[in-house]
């Protein structure tokens, strides 16, 4: 005996067993991202007023990256009409956009990483703040590029340890700098440069390479997930979206190369693939909606 | 349904490349859920062998704190090196034994045993269908579970030994304990949820949609019912945990402060870490599975009861609806009981009502199942038969324990029973002569489906009687112990805190409750030999087991005695067209005093 | 799905097309509101969660076809979001109410 | 008579006592409801046995009493929740005494043992800081902060005064430990980045066990070091003058 109800769907469910699968895992997957987001919540809320950071990521890739993904979306179910159509053709070609989508967004996503690693947040010995992109990295000095220094009324947004600067006001860019000439920091490149461009008055300009001492530093970190709690729910929920991103890539893909050889055999089964599928892809669409004003807004 | 024929060509077919899997196909590599569902059942009992060994080992530390095991501490001490320098247990090989005992009873025993192992075997066969909805998914959660056992198992020879932060691995003390243990345990967390995932929505979507024709939601034997809450807590709970497994990883490899708190001092200093996390976090996400995981642990086991007692009472079970009704009340509201587990850990009063309430509230499901138990005894025939001893002391265990549980539900009564020996008492209560016993009887129950033969029916009596005597004595004095201050996960047994060494501080434990231990654990070590009797039947039986003489030995009435012992893949040589209510024994005006499902008079 | 007729199929490819551009407009809304000069910060919040909810309605009903499923489907997903809804509540609650909250008093 | 069949511990506080009939109440209804039941399945086991009883009753018990056990059982959690459960814990929680003759200490965990910190005579604690925090300074004591010059710690000996209510606020330096005193029936995790209070009023004088009640490590079975003495009123002022006069000033470093 076969297992019924592969492609044909029960009658008193109206549903085939794949269908109700992946919704019973989807509502497992609700669940694991409803546990990230719980913690996401409760770490902001619970953290001192003012130090969970904002406006760090760069909300213009963001945004393309969210366009991405909702292209892909669509593309996933015009996929699958054209195979209730029996276009296969029109099926092949959405399905490969939905695949250069999904590669488009990791990319744009592993770029957005390499950029945060590379950011070096520097404290100096007397409290001082600069940060900026990292050049050089030896025992004895560092160099970033693009030096960084907030505008004073938007005060430090983030503390790597929160205790550090409890009684050092966030330093005025003038007073910036231990020996005064190296170290006047300069506006915003990217990132927090959005909203930091117009009340930005120092500095007179870009590309200036800033060097600092070791032995002048005080504390230094980049901005992996150990920075601070920010950068370690983003990074979590990031990647994890990413893997689920990938994962849905995969599957698609190989529906799309090998698996395709269904679609001569057994139809029917190959369009509920595909409904299966996209409906995976559709909840990494949907987590990414939420994800993106999460992160990247608020 | 498609036309007939095609079936009949499917069956041929398939016996033509069916007929000899092989042994790789046919047993390691088996999509066929009762190949799964057997090696869940073997790879769990080992497991449950070796989380009591664990068990054993401490027992002999806390009846005979820092002295030298006999025999099997040589053993250790080749095994695990300086932990067990000189064959003594050492306070970290403890924690690591305790830690991994709870660890492996529950997520690579219990669970498996209770929910894969029966579950994959049983409820297909009981709803009629030919297998699981997605036999390879089945295969993939049987590997996950395997392959998270193996990490669990290697983490004991790793330098530094397994996991030392209790089942429970509260962070700080996970992120702060110096062996790697920790991230194995994680990892192999992440394999167990991963299978129990895949396995959950597997068992909902067969349970869904592969029922007989016939088999409505309301002829279900109880059993399904309870596997089908069962799975939907698994589905549903777990990945929170996995979350929290995910965020500790963090913690541990990535240098994140997910629950580490600011200011977080290790030696003195404060650490080198961007703080800013909560470490109650980490509790809230766990107990949200913790709690819906104990009745993981219970309802199967209750299932099996259910199903055994109204076959040896030759009655339907009493309050059938009831019972669905309770299941079903148990599965939603253990989803919101969870932070009774967090009293302690600074709770307003707002707060704790809400949890204490839903607790009480939770309470009440479990005395109805309890009572359409009990009640369903009253006019019987009983046969008191091995499976039926065990399901019938499930009850009053299962009472003991769970009545247990309501002292620890009060928030105010618990602040003096919180983490002593009482908790202890109480869990094991329901999850060691609760769920183990209603597990043995599942197994002598469902033996013969199996393998076409009985388990002895001397031997088994003497494992009851010899296991349900041992269990008391184990259990028992716990509580006394718990209510006169003993903690838990005291690698001494509490002697630090006793009157004997502190003859002049109030409040330290007497020299009876110390004495306690030594008798707790020759009783424990007992409860062990006392499964010999079962091991030899088990395995001896195969071979020399009396055999059945017809395919429903026990006169059952559920589909699963409906197919030919054992059932062939497919499970029915025609498909089974269900005409009544799951326990239809002594109806009035039938030949026989049993009338199976799929039989119309 | 409402059918599989070529003609309900072609109507369901022109709605997923209204529904891709309503999810663009929605995604450049939500950029745009996080510049808006709201009074407080839950304003923002608020008015970004609820774009994201009606962009993510627009996903799970219409390409994830949730506006006629069926009823099993709906059961599973709702008892689903019955027990995020709790888990982030009961979570978040618990932790507000604790005696004390700060390292010291 | 069934405290001891309980084997519940001395008590030696006020709200103890509570706790102590609280559990005891709860117990009468567990030894009630487990003797019924027990009567009842023991008398349908030999009744109904299959050779006294081979034809079984298909529909068995038709009264439905068990309805009402049930509900009882209901009413009576009820009862003892709403009557007991919840005012007491409110009472401990909530209403923890403030005002000058309140006592009041705070509590460091740490690998494997207890620092306490007290307010000296002035019965106000100086300024703490995270940032000052130290192995010599467990506290974050800020230096130099005057309502803090006769603040003085010690290290497993908490000492309080009889008859009064102490209000400790309780909190851990490295892991989650929890401060548990059986006599005082008092027990609080302790929780690093935390400081939760929880308070009673010891009766007795004499010393008592002070148990750490939470997996902390390895070291957890031997974290048993930790004393709480309670003294006369008198005994406790002079001990705490003397402490404040000899130690204060001196940095909390122990060990
Ligand atoms: C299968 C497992 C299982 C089950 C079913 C339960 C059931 C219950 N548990 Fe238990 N519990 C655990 C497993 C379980 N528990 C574990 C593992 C822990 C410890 C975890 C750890 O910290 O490591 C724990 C800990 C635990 C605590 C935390 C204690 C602490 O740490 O301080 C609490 C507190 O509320 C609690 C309460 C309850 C309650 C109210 C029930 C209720 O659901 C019980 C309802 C049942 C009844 C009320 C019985 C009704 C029966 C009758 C009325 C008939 C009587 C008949 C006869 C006696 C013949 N449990
Ligand atoms: C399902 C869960 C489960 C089960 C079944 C058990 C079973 C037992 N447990 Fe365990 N236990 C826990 C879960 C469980 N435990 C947990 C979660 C903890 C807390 C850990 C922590 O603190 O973090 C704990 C802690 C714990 C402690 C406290 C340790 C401490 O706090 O320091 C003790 C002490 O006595 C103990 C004893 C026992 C005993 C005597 C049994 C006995 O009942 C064992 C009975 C089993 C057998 C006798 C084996 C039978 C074997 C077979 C039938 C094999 C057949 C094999 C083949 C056919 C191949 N357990
Ligand atoms: Cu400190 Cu246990
Ligand atoms: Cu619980």
């Amino acid at each position: 005996m076969e297992i019924p109800y592969v492609t044909e769907p029960r009658k008193d469910t109206g549903l085939y067993n794949a269908k109700v699968g992946i919704w019973l895992f989807l509502a497992s997957e609700v669940m694991l991202f409803g546990g990230f987001f719980s913690a996401y919540i409760l770490l902001r809320v619970g953290s001192v007023e003012g130090t969970w950071p904002t406006e760090l990521l760069n909300v213009p890739i963001g945004t393309f990256n969210t366009l991405v993904l909702i292209i892909s979306s669509v593309t996933v179910v015009l996929a699958w009409s054209a195979l209730k159509l029996k276009q296969f053709g029109r099926y092949k070609f959405f399905q490969a956009i939905t695949i250069i989508c999904a590669l488009i967004f990791v990319c744009v996503k592993s770029y957005e990483y390499r950029d945060k690693f590379t950011h070096y947040d520097v404290i100096l010995n007397d409290g001082t703040r600069v940060d900026g992109h990292l050049v050089e990295k030896t025992d004895e000095y560092i160099t970033l590029s693009h030096p960084l220094s907030y505008p004073a009324e938007k005060g430090i947004a983030y503390r790597p340890i929160a205790i550090e600067l409890r009684d050092n006001p966030p330093a005025d860019a003038e007073t910036a700098g231990h020996d005064g000439d190296a170290a006047a920091a300069h506006p915003a490149e990217e990132g927090a440069d959005e909203h930091a461009t117009t009340s930005d008055s120092h500095g007179d300009g870009h590309g200036h390479d800033l060097t600092i001492q070791m032995a002048d530093v005080k504390k230094m970190t980049n901005w992996g997930p150990w920075a601070n709690t920010y950068f370690a729910i983003y990074f979590t929920m990031t990647a994890l979206h990413a893997l689920h991103v990938i994962g849905g890539a995969l599957v698609i893909a190989y529906l799309w190369g090998p698996g395709a050889k269904m679609w001569k055999t057994d139809p029917e089964r190959y369009t509920n693939r595909i409904e299966i599928s996209g409906l995976f892809w559709h909840f990494v669409d949907l987590v990414w909606i939420f994800l993106f004003p999460v992160l990247y807004l608020l | 349904m498609e036309s007939t024929q095609t079936h009949v060509q499917d069956e041929t077919a398939h016996d033509a490349h069916h007929h000899d899997p092989g042994f790789w196909r046919g047993y390691i590599f088996s999509c066929d859920h009762k190949v799964i569902g057997i090696q869940y059942g073997v790879t769990s009992l080992v497991f449950l062998l070796f989380g009591f060994l664990l068990m054993a080992s401490m027992r002999w530390s806390i009846a005979y704190p820092e002295k030298p095991v006999p025999v099997v501490g040589k053993v250790l001490e080749a095994v695990l090196g300086d932990t067990a320098a000189g064959g003594i247990i050492s306070y970290d090989l403890y924690n690591s034994f305790g830690a991994m005992h709870g660890t492996i009873m529950v997520f690579l025993a219990i669970v498996p045993l209770a929910f894969a192992a029966f579950g994959n075997y049983v409820v297909p066969l009981q709803i009629g269908a030919v297998d699981m909805a997605f036999p390879r998914i089945n295969m993939a959660s049987f590997q996950f579970y395997f392959i998270g056992g193996i990490v669990m198992f290697a983490s004991f020879f790793i330098p530094g030994g397994a996991a030392q932060a209790g089942w429970t691995s509260y962070s700080p003390l996970a992120s702060a304990i110096p062996t790697d243990g920790q991230t194995f345990w994680l990892f192999g967390m992440v394999f167990l949820i991963s299978s129990s995932l895949l396995g959950a929505v597997n068992f909902i979507a067969t349970i869904i949609q592969l029922r007989a024709p016939g088999m409505t939601w309301m002829r279900m034997p109880w059993f399904v019912w309870v596997q089908f809450v069962t799975a939907f807590l698994l589905l549903l709970a777990f990945p929170p945990l996995e979350a929290a497994a995910v965020m500790q990883i963090m913690d541990k490899l990535a240098g994140t402060s997910f629950f580490l708190p600011t200011g977080l001092a290790i030696g003195g200093q404060l650490a080198d870490i961007s703080g800013g996390g909560s470490p109650l976090l980490y509790q809230h996400l766990f107990w949200f599975l913790g709690h819906p995981e104990v009745y993981v642990l219970i309802l199967p086991a209750m299932g099996i009861v259910a199903e055994i007692i109204a076959c040896n009472t030759r009655k339907p079970i009493w309050g059938y609806k009831s019972l669905v009704y309770a299941s079903l009340a148990i599965g939603f509201i253990s989803f919101i009981v969870w932070a009774h587990h967090m009293y302690l850990t600074g709770m307003g009063t707002k707060i704790s009502t809400f949890f204490q309430t839903t607790t009480m509230i939770i309470s009440i499901p479990s005395v109805i199942i309890l009572t359409c138990l009990f009640i369903s005894l009253w006019g019987g025939s009983i046969r008191f038969n091995t499976p039926m001893l065990f399901a019938l002391a499930f009850l009053p265990m299962f009472g003991i324990g769970g009545l247990t549980g309501l002292p620890l539900g009060f928030n105010f009564s618990d602040i003096h029973l919180h983490d002593t020996y009482y908790v202890i008492a109480h869990f094991h209560y329901v999850v060691a002569p609760g769920t183990i016993f209603g597990l043995l009887a599942g197994v002598y129950y469902w033996y013969p489906k199996m393998t076409g033969r009985f388990m002895s029916e001397f031997w088994g009596r003497v494992h009851f009687w010899s296991s349900f005597v041992f269990m008391n004595l184990v259990f028992q004095p716990m509580f006394a112990q718990g209510m006169s201050g003993m903690l838990r996960r005291m690698a001494d047994g509490g002697a630090g805190y006793s009157i004997a060494n502190n003859p002049d501080a109030i409040g330290g434990l007497s020299d009876k409750m110390i004495g306690l231990n030594i008798s707790i654990s020759h009783a424990a070590w007992a409860l062990g030999l006392a499964q010999i009797p079962f091991i030899l039947n088990f395995f001896l039986s195969m071979k020399y087991g009396k055999k059945i003489e017809s395919d429903n030995p026990w006169q059952a009435t559920t589909l699963e005695w409906q197919t030919p012992t054992p059932p062939p893949h497919g499970n029915f040589t025609s498909e089974p067209k269900v005409v009544r209510g799951p326990y239809d024994y002594s109806l009035p005006g039938a030949k026989e005093d049993f009338v199976p499902q799929n039989q119309s008079a | 799905m409402s059918g599989h007729t070529p003609e309900e199929i072609h109507q369901e490819v022109r709605r997923y097309l209204w529904v891709f551009g309503l999810l663009i407009i929605g995604t450049i809304v939500t950029v745009a509101a996080s510049y808006l000069d709201l009074p407080s910060f839950a304003w923002t919040v608020a008015l970004a969660l609820l774009i994201a909810s009606v962009k993510g309605f627009f996903v799970a009903g219409y390409f994830m076809h949730l506006m006629d499923e069926k009823k099993m489907v709906y059961g599973i997903l709702g008892s689903t979001v019955f027990f995020v809804i709790g888990l982030m509540f009961l979570t978040i609650w618990a932790m507000s109410d604790p005696p004390t909250n700060t390292i010291y008093p | 008579m069934f405290e001891k069949l309980l084997s519940l511990p001395v008590v030696a506080s006020e709200h103890g006592k509570d706790v102590d009939a609280f559990i005891i109440y709860i117990h009468w209804l567990m030894g009630f409801l487990f003797v019924i039941w027990m009567a009842y399945f023991l008398y349908v086991l030999w009744r109904f046995r299959a050779s006294k009883n081979p034809k079984a009753d298909h529909v068995g018990v038709r009264s439905h009493a068990s309805s009402w056990l049930e509900g009882v059982v209901a009413l009576i959690e009820a009862v003892l929740l709403l009557a007991f459960a919840i005012p007491m814990w409110a009472k401990i929680v909530d209403q923890a005494p403030e005002g000058p003759e309140t006592n009041n200490v705070r509590v460091m965990a740490q690998q494997f043992g207890w620092n306490f910190m007290y307010p000296g005579p002035d019965k106000t604690f100086g300024a703490q800081d995270l940032e000052f925090v130290t192995s010599d300074n467990k506290f974050g004591q800020v230096p130099d902060d005057e309502s803090g010059a006769d603040d003085f710690f010690t290290y497993n000996d908490l000492r309080v005064p009889a008859g009064k209510a102490t209000v400790f606020q309780i909190s851990s330096l490295d892991v989650i430990h929890s401060f548990k005193v059986i006599a005082l029936r008092i027990c609080q995790d302790a929780i690093p980045g935390l400081s939760i209070p929880t308070w009673a009023t010891p009766l007795k004088e004499g010393r008592y066990q002070i148990n750490c009640a939470q997996l902390c490590g390895n070291g957890h079975t031997s974290m048993t070091l930790g004393f709480m003495t309670v003294e006369s009123p008198e005994a406790f002022d002079a001990w705490v003058a003397e402490k404040a006069l000899t130690t204060a000033g001196e940095d909390a470093g122990f060990e």
